[in-house]
Order: structure tokens, then sequence, then C-alpha cells
């Protein structure tokens, strides 16, 4: 009996160290061609030049470029998913009747399923437009739109997995809020969304983790231009767009050029190890609060 | 049935092909073709990239490598490294078309050396006056390959001289069809890519002609068959392993390739050689067939 | 009562807000399928589905796109589900609050943000290179459930941490060694919460087209694969081929096959959705 | 304490101006309840006084908490709940559409079976009530809270810990810490369902102590196991069994000559 | 039911083969709990003979329910706990590495405080304390489910539905629930941590008639706010307050003629 459950403790084990397995690879992969790559750039120009031109005649690295065309159609996104995705969540779980909320839920998790190309076309052929007829000064290629775009993409994951979250408030909790004359919009933050932080904050961390990750939607409606610059309405490339550009274009391999998308890559690695650490930190914070 | 009646043997095996996507449409017509006549030979196109298939082909993944492009310095040494040898065969022929909006009346031809002023790095070019004077005073949009495209290496070399030397602040695309709804819309717009995107898509946009010095040619499979349209005719290429090709189904392919390129590559958009140019190819792996 | 007024007020906004932002996630979902739906229905036939792939849009089928992607993502789940959820168990109730479990927590959030196609490199330098499995099924399946790891790991613990303690007790008060009390108690209690994971997760992982082509998915396969060590075509990879050509045809083609791929993921979610929504009716 | 309220249930209704002199009057009209096909209450009439503390007694799934939700429109939120009859709070229908049920709950306060805090500290689960009214003068609310906490008998225990996590309590003390949350709001009725049964005897000793003291100014129901505490504390005794109300008077009636055999055979087994 | 157990905590250990004749035998020795910086116990001596009821009694948050749970080894899942000294039962110390805590608590079953059923059937319920076991005879575990649901009085109400969701039940009916949980499994001791708090009166007095008979058989040690109860049903009663052992003898003394001060000043807030 208690050999078996060695076993399967080590099993289990074995399984939480693959993640471990996976980013000493992710980082050995990333690093070796950085190292070479940081041999004939310094790491000086690497961050304080404001142009990323790798593949030009008149090269420039400056990863800066990149960084703040993520960092803004990522921001954008969760500027969109956020309110839209917890709103729905408390809509679901504390007003809408449960025949709702379980063809809604679902339903919602579609959003996450449709390809990102289709999502591209969407915002370079309908939203990109929409938008133009409010705002004319907008490029046919801008982050505002792919941020938008993407931002609708990842709004399953705040809905879903916050739902979830509130769901597993116990519901005595609930019970003692309403009967003490407290509305279903102070029990939802007053109470059910305290309770569940930890699970919403976790809904946001993947949902902004997989706006940085995506590449399609902005590599087709943001354009493909390294711009530093906090514009939403130019167009502007993301590290992982450039990094797909690369590694399926014809640039040959092994060469500069190439190196590069390891170094973007690892930039990209340290830049969402910051944010999490950062968003672990605050989530750590807020729990100690109440339990 | 009857193309089956002129082989003997039925082949086996299979044979890996990838690389450049520029070039995927013609391998995946004869391969689709090549399936009718040897349906025990498994064929197999990828499209990872002129890059990303040279990197598999000199590491001997793959039997034969796409290419939009000829292949480079690391390349080879990784060929070498791995003593790969290889045949290169030009399977194709492309034109780099410049196109502009179809409202556009003005943009009828350019000379190159208008094309290297507007698309040469830090070009001063803002507006369409800025190229020709009696042009309109308005902003003009440029479209283009993004930089990791086997097309923008070879514009800029044939237009700039140099591989890679072009302005920076374009809408730069990894699918042209991006482009080609960009440049629909937008009065102002001209970009340039592959001849096929084009004659899809005639009725949306305007071309322009291009004047190297001896007049103006249009593009056209004619034109670009019989390199007028100079100096945007490119070829587009198949590198063989020279190992591979020593296998019976990889010499049969390969030969059918070279037959049926002409009819092939039309019909997915991109322009045959002459005859002559075809026999040359055929010549040069037979040759090394022989030698080894 | 002025205060209750706004209170009251408030709540009922909030519920209009919330209906509002809803629907919008449904309209929105709707335009998207209606025009996926408008430019490929035509395409939608019995030859489409069982033909091969074509340079001639008219004739072009996803016949081995759909096995490929049918097989990828059972090798995936296979893969994926158990590992994450394993180490999700691990992680929730046996790994001892240390700072090296803040790391690993850490380092598990930061996964879910590397780009898929970093993942493809990874995939290609071990699964296709090391192991020598080179560009096949199982290499793609491999690299794919690296990929989803975190999300499901991340969801599962979620799931755990929201069971009940006292239900936990009074498993223990029985005599149940830690192993049972997951399998009976903590699992049964988290499976809707994993369930969603798992549906986001595999979501995530059917569209994925980039860190296939590293790992060596190709675009033109005619035939079906035997072995997990087979070469193999997906629908996304057929997808990202038809969009970038310049016929007409193929963009139609394209959102046929889009078509297709989305009702496989209606079919797999719904499963997941189906057994969620029967696990949180027994629970509550 | 603030001045004894009036009831309003209907948000604009100004009509009604009547001022009863103190707490509220309950009234239940051939109430029947279902949980989706299983029928819990079986149709019970009954009116409760104000000022007075009316005791529910009756064996274990009898329905006696359905009944005392049943006041402040708490059974909604149960799936398959369903409902027929009239509950009147002074005169007042609390099952009409118009009815604000938020203003309803906030003068009846509701003190559960199973201790139930937020997972906030100590202090803001008893400010909670204020805070939702809308309340923010710090000051009112400091004494408000500490009032509160005297009442329930929890505040020695806790003054130096107010910032402290009400789920680190023990059993008792989180259910006494309800019970200040409820009083806090000083709402004019009082549903107990239970409150006692974690706390050990000296806190029960002085929480029954105040809902005697309450009676001044409050309506109070309770429901409970303890016959010596319905003997104890009540005015009124309410016996249920299987959803229906067998027995309804006052207390020294029910515990000294019950008119029904049911009604003494449960009595008699007397010890709780 | 089987015949009476003898606890063995050490897997491999043969050797201790003393058959008790009945029940089992605790000894605590200078016992001190934190949590984290709290102390909670404060070094508490303590001899519970084999086949006796013993009550703890004391005011709420005096460290009852934490002392009991030492018993079982149920603390060991509560962050910041900290232990010294030792706990014997049979005279094996249940602190010591070797020790199978699954097999201790499957001789020592606990009914806790708040109601905890399974979110599954009701059978399931209590069946599962068989199954963990690796008990697959059907008719085995029927007929122990049927006998444990008979014992705790829940059987009559249940009978017909034991397919339904044990969280549909009333808090009396989960509370009951629970006890056929634990004794289902027949453990050798039991931990009740106010077992009754949640039941009405008959089922009380059902469940403290099957108390008594089970003495027979086990050692019982149960938390209580309820005087009356322990004085009837407990044959030692122990009297904690803030973390220490105040007084602990026979019931009959303690509630007749206690020693102390403050234990006299506790029973005679009786009423319970
Ligand atoms: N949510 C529910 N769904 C279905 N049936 C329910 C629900 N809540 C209660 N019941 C049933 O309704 C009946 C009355 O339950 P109620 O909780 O009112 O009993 P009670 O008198 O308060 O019992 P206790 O003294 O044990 O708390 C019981 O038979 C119970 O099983
Ligand atoms: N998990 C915990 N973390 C920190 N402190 C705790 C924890 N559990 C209990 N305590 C504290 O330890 C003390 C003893 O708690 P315990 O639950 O043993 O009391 P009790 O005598 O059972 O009270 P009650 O009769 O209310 O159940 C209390 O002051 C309580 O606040
Ligand atoms: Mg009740
Ligand atoms: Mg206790």
């Amino acid at each position: 009996m208690k050999v078996k459950e060695k076993i399967i403790e080590f099993i289990l084990k074995f399984c939480a160290s693959i993640t471990i397995l996976t980013t000493v690879g992710i980082i050995a992969v990333l690093l070796f061609e950085s190292i070479a790559f940081f041999k004939s750039v310094s790491i000086f120009e690497f961050l304080t030049d404001t142009q990323w031109t790798p593949l030009y005649s008149e090269k420039h690295f400056g990863i800066l470029a990149l960084v703040s065309g993520t960092f803004l159609t990522a921001a954008i996104a969760i500027a969109v998913a956020l309110p839209i995705g917890l709103t729905i969540a408390i809509y679901l779980n504390m007003y809408a009747p449960t025949s709702f909320r379980k063809t809604l839920k679902p339903f919602l998790e579609i959003l996450a399923a449709i390809p990102t190309v289709v999502y591209g076309f969407f915002a370079l052929t309908i939203v990109t437009p929409f938008l133009q007829t409010i705002y004319p000064d907008l490029e046919t290629f801008n982050s505002l739109s792919a941020g938008i775009v993407m931002g609708i993409m990842i709004i399953p994951f705040i809905s879903s997995l916050s739902e979830d979250a509130l769901y597993a408030v116990p519901k005595s909790l609930k019970l003692a809020s309403f009967g003490m004359g407290a509305t279903r919009f102070q029990t939802a933050f007053k109470v059910m969304v305290p309770a569940a932080s930890s699970g919403i904050i976790v809904s946001i961390i993947l949902a902004i983790s997989r706006a940085i990750g995506e590449t399609m939607i902005v590599a087709i409606a943001a354009g493909q231009q390294p711009q530093f610059t906090l514009n939403p309405t130019v167009p502007v490339q993301t590290i992982t767009s450039y990094i797909v550009q690369v590694s399926m274009g014809d640039a040959p391999q092994g060469s500069i050029e190439y190196k590069t998308i390891f170094a973007a890559g690892l930039t990209l690695f340290v830049f969402t190890f910051i944010l999490n650490s950062i968003s672990f930190y605050i989530k750590k914070k807020y729990q100690e609060k109440y339990e | 049935g009857e193309k089956k009646a002129d082989k003997a043997t039925e082949l086996t095996g299979s044979i890996s092909i990838d690389g450049s996507g520029t070039v995927y449409p013609v391998s995946e017509a004869v391969a689709e073709e090549f399936l009718a006549i040897e349906p025990k030979v498994k064929v197999t196109v990828g499209e990872s990239g002129t890059g990303g298939g040279f990197k598999k082909f000199a590491t001997g993944v793959t039997d034969i490598s796409n290419a939009s492009r000829d292949i480079k310095g690391k390349e080879i040494e990784l060929c070498k490294e791995n003593g790969i040898e290889y045949i290169k065969l030009t399977v194709a022929l492309d034109g780099i078309t410049v196109v502009v909006n179809k409202e556009n009346t003005w943009a009828k031809s350019m000379t190159t050396e208008e094309l290297k002023k507007l698309w040469e790095p830090n070009s001063t070019v803002k507006k369409w006056n800025d190229i020709r004077a009696e042009w309109p005073n308005e902003e003009i949009h440029l479209y283009g390959p993004n930089t990791s495209h086997g097309t923008y290496d070879f514009f800029t070399e044939e237009i700039m001289g140099e591989s890679g030397a072009s302005r920076t602040d374009y809408n730069a695309v990894s699918d042209y069809n991006v482009a080609v709804q960009g440049i629909e819309k937008d009065v102002n717009a001209l970009g340039y890519f592959g001849l096929s995107y084009y004659e899809e898509n005639k009725d949306k946009l305007g071309v322009v002609g291009i004047d190297n010095g001896s007049g103006v040619v249009l593009p056209s499979i004619e034109t670009v068959a019989n390199n007028q349209y100079a100096p945007l005719s490119r070829s587009l290429f198949i590198f063989v392993n020279k190992k591979s090709a020593q296998r019976p189904e990889v010499q049969k392919f390969i030969s059918f390739y070279l037959a049926n390129a002409p009819k092939l590559s039309k019909e997915v958009g991109y322009v045959p050689m002459p005859q002559s140019g075809y026999d040359e190819q055929v010549k040069a792996f037979n040759e090394i067939l022989i030698k080894q | 009562m002025n205060n209750h007024k706004k209170n009251k007020y408030i709540d009922q906004s909030f519920k209009v807000l919330g209906i509002l932002f809803t629907m919008l996630g449904i309209f929105i979902l709707g335009v998207l399928i209606y025009n996926i739906v408008i430019a490929g229905f035509t395409r939608i036939n019995w030859d489409f589905l069982t033909s091969l792939p074509s340079r001639k849009p008219e004739r072009a089928g996803i016949y081995t796109a759909i096995i490929g992607t049918l097989d990828l993502m059972l090798l995936t789940v296979l893969f994926a589900i158990p590992i994450g959820v394993g180490a999700g168990i691990y992680l929730e109730e046996y790994a001892k609050k240390s700072k090296f479990s803040s790391i690993l927590e850490i380092n598990i959030s930061n996964l879910a943000g590397v780009p898929s196609i970093i993942y493809g490199l990874l995939g290609l330098g071990i699964f296709v290179r090391f192991f020598g499995f080179g560009g096949s099924i199982l290499s793609g399946s491999l690299t794919l459930s690296l990929l989803i790891l975190p999300i499901i790991i991340v969801a599962t613990r979620e799931a755990i941490k929201a069971v009940p303690h006292s239900l936990k007790e009074a498993s223990y008060g029985l005599g149940a060694s830690k192993w049972q009390t997951i399998k009976n108690v903590v699992l049964p209690s988290s499976f809707g919460g994993i369930l969603t994971g798992i549906i986001l997760s595999l979501s995530r992982a059917i569209g994925e087209t980039a860190p296939l082509i590293v790992v060596g998915a190709m675009a033109y396969v005619p035939f079906v694969p035997h072995s997990i060590f087979d070469t193999y075509s997906v629908l996304p990879m057929q997808i990202f081929s038809w969009t970038t050509r310049p016929q007409q045809g193929f963009a139609i083609a394209a959102a046929g096959a889009i078509i297709v791929l989305l009702i496989i993921t209606f079919v797999m979610n719904g499963i997941a959705v189906y057994f969620r929504n029967k696990w949180q009716k027994r629970l509550k | 304490m603030e001045k004894t309220k009036n009831i309003k249930l209907e948000k604009d209704s100004m009509k009604d101006e009547t001022t009863l002199s103190n707490g509220s009057r309950i009234e239940a009209k051939d109430v029947k309840v279902w949980y989706d096909d299983f029928m819990a209450i079986k149709g019970i009439d009954m009116v409760i006084k104000p000022n007075t503390i009316t005791a529910f007694i009756g064996p274990s799934g009898c329905g006696k908490s359905t009944f005392l939700r049943l006041f402040n429109r708490m059974n909604d939120y149960v799936e398959g709940f369903k409902m027929e009859g009239k509950i009147k709070i002074n005169g007042d229908s609390i099952y009409k559409k118009k009815v604000n049920v938020e203003q309803l709950r906030k003068e009846i306060g509701m003190v559960f079976q199973k201790p139930n805090p937020f997972p906030k500290s100590i202090f803001e689960n008893v400010a909670y009530g204020l805070k939702i009214q809308g309340i923010k003068d710090k000051k009112l609310i400091d004494e408000r809270v500490e009032k509160a906490l005297r009442q329930a008998d929890l505040w020695e225990e806790v003054k130096d810990n107010l910032k402290k996590s009400a789920l680190a309590l023990s059993g008792g003390q989180q259910q006494r810490l309800c019970i200040a949350r409820t009083l806090a709001v000083q709402p004019s009725i009082l549903l107990m369902d239970e409150p006692t049964s974690a706390l050990d005897p000296i806190s029960t000793a002085k929480i029954e102590e105040l809902i005697h003291h309450l009676k001044e100014e409050y309506t109070i129901i309770i429901v409970t196991h303890n016959m010596q505490q319905a003997s104890r504390i009540s005015d009124y005794t309410a016996f249920f069994y299987l959803g229906e109300l067998i027995e309804y008077d006052k207390t020294r009636k029910i515990f000294t000559n019950p008119e029904k055999k049911q009604t003494e055979n449960y009595i008699t087994g007397r010890f709780g």
C-alpha cells in the first residue's frame, strides 16, 4: 500500500518535472543560438537601439521595436478581454439562469477555438474598415484592431476560467451576502470576486500569455513592420510574429538573421518571466490577506 | 490505366520534398500527377520556407528541396559538412509584378531608376509627385513582402543592386493576399509580388509596366518566358540530393517533373521556361546519373 | 432609501451590461462563423472530405488532413491530459510550500506564455533530432502536448484548490490514503474545472500551424498515416497553405476546411462540455 | 441603536405609513413549497406577532429551515424551488413583483445553520452590511462594528485582532461573528437558524440573553433543536412535522399541555 | 459487527500481539500544539481508558477540536501546525515515522463538527470507507451500508433513495449520514467533534443511545457544548480552557463536585 503510494507520488512528481525539463529545454535552445548572436551584436545595442532591421541591408538590432509592439497589442487585447470576460463570468454566475449558463459558456468557448487565421482576416477586412469610419487616419495595418480582435479571442479564457472559480465559491457565502441585503452586484464584487481571486488572476495570466504568444492575428492585421511606438494606429510587429516570419521564411538558417529569432525569443521569455513573477507576487500577497 | 502500361515495373518507396512556399504549388502539382502513374510511391511536400527546407536538405532529411533563391554560403557549408551533394534544377519562372490600385490612372509605368528611388533605404519619396512631378500630391502607401521572403531578396537585389537594401517604412506582409486586400482598397497604394497574385486579381488591381531602358514592358507569361520582362523575372528551383537521385523512384520522379513542369507550372500560375530550358535541365540531370 | 435605489440601479445596469457583453461575444462568434460558412459552405461535400489535396482548387480535398488532425489530437490527448492533470495534482497536493514550488508555479504560467513556434524549435531539437522520431505524428503530438501542458496544469490546480477542505478531511478520516482521497474525492469534485482547461487547451492545439511546420508536418500528403512514425498533414496546415495561394478557389477551399476544423472542435468540446455539465450537476 | 424601523417593501409606496409601535408582524397564508417534485411545506397558516420570540421546533428534515427562509425570500436562489400562498410582512405581501428584495433582506436579518463568514478580516465581515448600504463614515462604522461584536459576545476575544482573517476563528467564534455581522445592520426582524448549535454554553447564554433584550425592538424567529432553549427564550413555539405545522401556541402551553399527541411525543423525548 | 480489533500501527511489527480485551487506550504526554506562532495546546497529559466514553468540554476556541484531532493525526494537513510531546495508542507512539497513518485512521473513526458529506450518492458516501479498503463483495457492502445507516437512525428516511445525492439532505440528515459513514468502517476508537450539534432531539437521543452501545467495543471521545449530553453519556469528562486541561475526572465527580473553581463556573452556567 505504502509502496503503491510512493510510486504514484513519484509518477506525479515526474509529470510535474516535465515542465521543468521543458523550461530547461527551451532555455537551452534559446541560449545556445543567442550566445552566438550576442557575440556579433552587443547587448547594449540590442537593448537600447530603437530600430529592428536585421534583414535589411542597413542592420539594426533594437529589440525595443518588437517589445513595444508586443506590449501594445497585448495591452489592447487585455483591455478588451478583461472587462468583457469578467463581466460575462459574473453575469453567467450571478444573474443568468442555469440553462443560460450551461449553453452560453460552451458557445463562448468556441471563440477560443476559431483558427487565428480567420481572426486575422476578420480584423483586417471587417474591424479595421469599421474603425476607419470612426477614425479615418487609422492605417490599414494597425495594432488597434489586431489587439481588439485578439482580445475577443481570449475572452473565453477569462470568462470560462473565472466562472469556474466563481462557481467554486461556497454557496453559503453568496447566501450570507444576499441575506444581508446585498444586491447581486455587491455580492459579486465584494464577496465572490475576492473569494475567487486566485482563479480569476490565473485566468487573466493565461489570457495575457495567450495574447503575447499569438502570431497569426498580428501578422495579418498589425502588419510586419517593427516600430518603436505606442501609437495604436500604425503598423507594428510583435516578437512572435517576427519569429514565425523568419523561421518559416526563406532566410538561410544558421545566418545572423536567423539567430535573431532566438535572441528575440529569449527576450520574450525573460519578459513573460518578469510579468509572471510580478503577478505571482501580487496573487500571493492578495491571498494571504484572506487565508 | 494507359500511363501505367508504358512502365513495366511498379515502383515503391517514398520521396520527401520540403522548402519554399513559392515553389510548393509546382511540386504539389507534379506529385499529384505522379501519384496517378506510380500510386505506391509516397511523395510528400512541405512548405517550411526556402531556409527551413535547406536546413532539412543539408542534413539529409529530405530528398528534394524547393527553393525560390539559390543556395547560400552557410547552407552550402552545411551540405559539405554532412557530405550532401546536390544538383540545382530550374523548374519555372516567375515575374515580380509592381501593382497599384485599379483607380490609379497615372502610374502606368515606371523606370527601374524610379523604382530604386522609391524603394531604396532611407528613400525620400513620400508622395507620388516625389517620383514624377506630374503625379498627384498624395501620400504613397507601400506594400511588399516581409523581409524573410525570397521575393524581397530578389527584388532588392535586382532593383537596388544589393540584397536586403530597402526602405523599411512599408507595409510588410507574409501572405500576398493580405497585400492584395490592402492595395485593392487604397487608391494611393503601390506594392510588388509574384505575377500569379496579379493574374488572379486582375479585375481588382492595376499593373505598372517596367522600363529598364529598353522600353516599357508589361509582365505577362510571354514577356517573362522570353526574358523581355527584365530585370524582374526570376527562376524557381528544386535541389536534388545526388544520393537520393540514385533511387529509381526519385529518378523517375525528377524525369516526370521536368517533363511535366511546363504544363503544370503554368496551371498553378507560374511561367514555364522555353522548352530548350527544360531540355538543358534534363541533360544536366542525366549527366550526374551517368557519372555516379 | 436613496442608496437602495442607487444599488438596485447599479445592479440592474450591470445585468444589462452582462447580457450585452455576452450577446456581443455571441454576435461576434456569429459573424465569424457566418463569414466562414458563407465562404466555404458550397465547398463542403463528400468529395471534399474524402479527396486528396490537389493543385486544382475545385478538386482539392482534405481527407489526409482530417485523418492527420484526428490522429494528432488523439495522441496529444493521450499524452497531455494524464501528464497535465498528474502534474497539477502533484503541485497542489504533494509539493511542499517552498521556494522551489513557487518557482515551479511561476515557471508553469511562464511556459503558457512561450510562443508556440518556440515549442516547435524545442520539439525539433528533442523529438525530431535527439530522439530521432523525425517529422512524424509522434513528434508533432509530443510537441503539442508540451505546448498545452501549462494550460491543463493551471486549470487542474485551480479546480483542485476549490475542493472544500472538509471533504478531504472526511476522506482522510475514514482511513483513505492520499491517492485514494485524490482519486475518489478530489478529482471527481474538480472534474468540471479540469475539463474547462482541457477544452481550452485542445481548442488551442487543434488550430496550431507554426510549431507543426517546424517539427515536420507536410502540406501535401497523399496517403493516410499507418503508424505514429508516419508523415502527416493537419487541417490548419492545409488551411494555411491554401490561404496564401493566389487562386480564389483555394480561399473557398480554405473556408471549407475551416468549417470542418470547427466542426471537429465542436464535437470535441461538446463531449467535454457534456461531461462537465453532468458532473457539475452531481456536485451541487 | 437606531430607532425602531418600519419595513417599506415596495419601493415607492409611501401610503402605508402607519408606524407600528415596534418590530414587525409576519403572516403566512396557505403556504406550500416544493423542491422540484418534492413537497417540503404542505400548506401552512401562521401569524407571528411583532416583538415576540417564536421558536420553530421539529425533527430534522421537517421543513423548519425551508419555512424560515421564506420570510426573507432566501429560497429564491434554490434551484427547483416553487412556492404557493402568501407571506405578508406588516400587511404587505413580500412575494409580489414590485418588492425590493434587497431592502427586505436588510430589514430581516438572518443567521444561518452553518457558520459562513466571508473570507475577509473580522472587521470587514461585520462592516460588510454597513458598507453595502453605502455608509462611509469611518467613525460610525467603527462604532457599529464594536457594538455588534460586543452584542455577540466576541469583542473581548478579537478586539486586538480585527484585521485577522475570519477563517482562522474556531467554529464557535465564527458563528458568533456571523451573528454580529447580522446585528450590525440593525434589522427589525431576526431569523435565526440554529444559531447556537455550534456555541459553547457560556456564549450560548450570552446570545440567549441578547435575544431576550432584542425582543423589545425586534421580531425574532429561531429554529432550534434544543427544547430547553426553546422553552427558555421563546414566547411562542411552532412544532413542525413532515412539512406541516402541527401545533403553534404560547410556549408555556406547548411545553406543559400540548394539544396534539405528536407534539407531546416529540417534546417528551426531552433532553436537548 | 466484526470482532473487536487491535490497532496495528506499524506495518510489519507482529511482535506486539497482546490482544487487549476491547477498545483501545490513548495516552497523551506533555502535548503542545502551535498554529504558526499561536500556541493552541499548552502542554497536556491525559490517559483515556479503553471502552470508556470521554467528553471534552470547554468554551469555544479552547482547543478541544485541536486536541481531539491529534489522535488520528488529522492536524497533519493544517498549514502551520506544529506539535511537541507524545501520543500513544495501545502503547505505540502514533507520531513516529514508521506509523501507517491510513491504517491508524481506519481504526480511529472521526465525525466532524460541520457535516461534510461527499458530493456522491447516499449509498456511496457510506460505502466509501469500505471501498477504499478494497472490499469488493457487493453483498457485504450492501449489508454494512444498511447496518451503518440503521445505527445512525437514517435508514428509514433514505432507504428508498440511496441513489440520491447526499447534498440534497437537510443539515441534520447530512450529519447522521456522516456518522453512518464512519460507523461503516467499524473503527475501534470513535472521535466525535460535536456530532449532534446539528441534530434534532429524537435523532440526538438515538445517537446517544448508539454511542452508549458502542462503548462495549469502542473507546469514544466526544466534544460537546451540551452539558446535559456530557453528563448523560460520558464516563469521564475533560474540561479545557485556553489550551490547558483544567480538570479531568469521572463525569459524576466533575458535574457534582469539581476540584477547580473554573470548572465549577463553567458547569454551573448550566443549561445546554
Ligand atoms: N435544495 C433542496 N433540494 C431538494 N430538497 C431539499 C433541498 N433543501 C431541503 N430539501 C428537503 O426538504 C426537506 C426540508 O428541509 P429543511 O432543510 O427545511 O429541514 P429542517 O427542518 O431545517 O432540518 P434540519 O433540522 O436538519 O436542519 C428535507 O426533506 C430536505 O431533504
Ligand atoms: N488552522 C488554524 N490556524 C490558526 N489558528 C487556528 C486554526 N485552527 C484553530 N485555531 C485556533 O486555535 C484555537 C483552538 O481552536 P479549536 O478549533 O481547537 O477550538 P475548539 O475548542 O474546538 O472551539 P469550538 O468549540 O468553537 O469548536 C482557537 O483560538 C483557534 O482560533
Ligand atoms: Mg435546517
Ligand atoms: Mg471545535
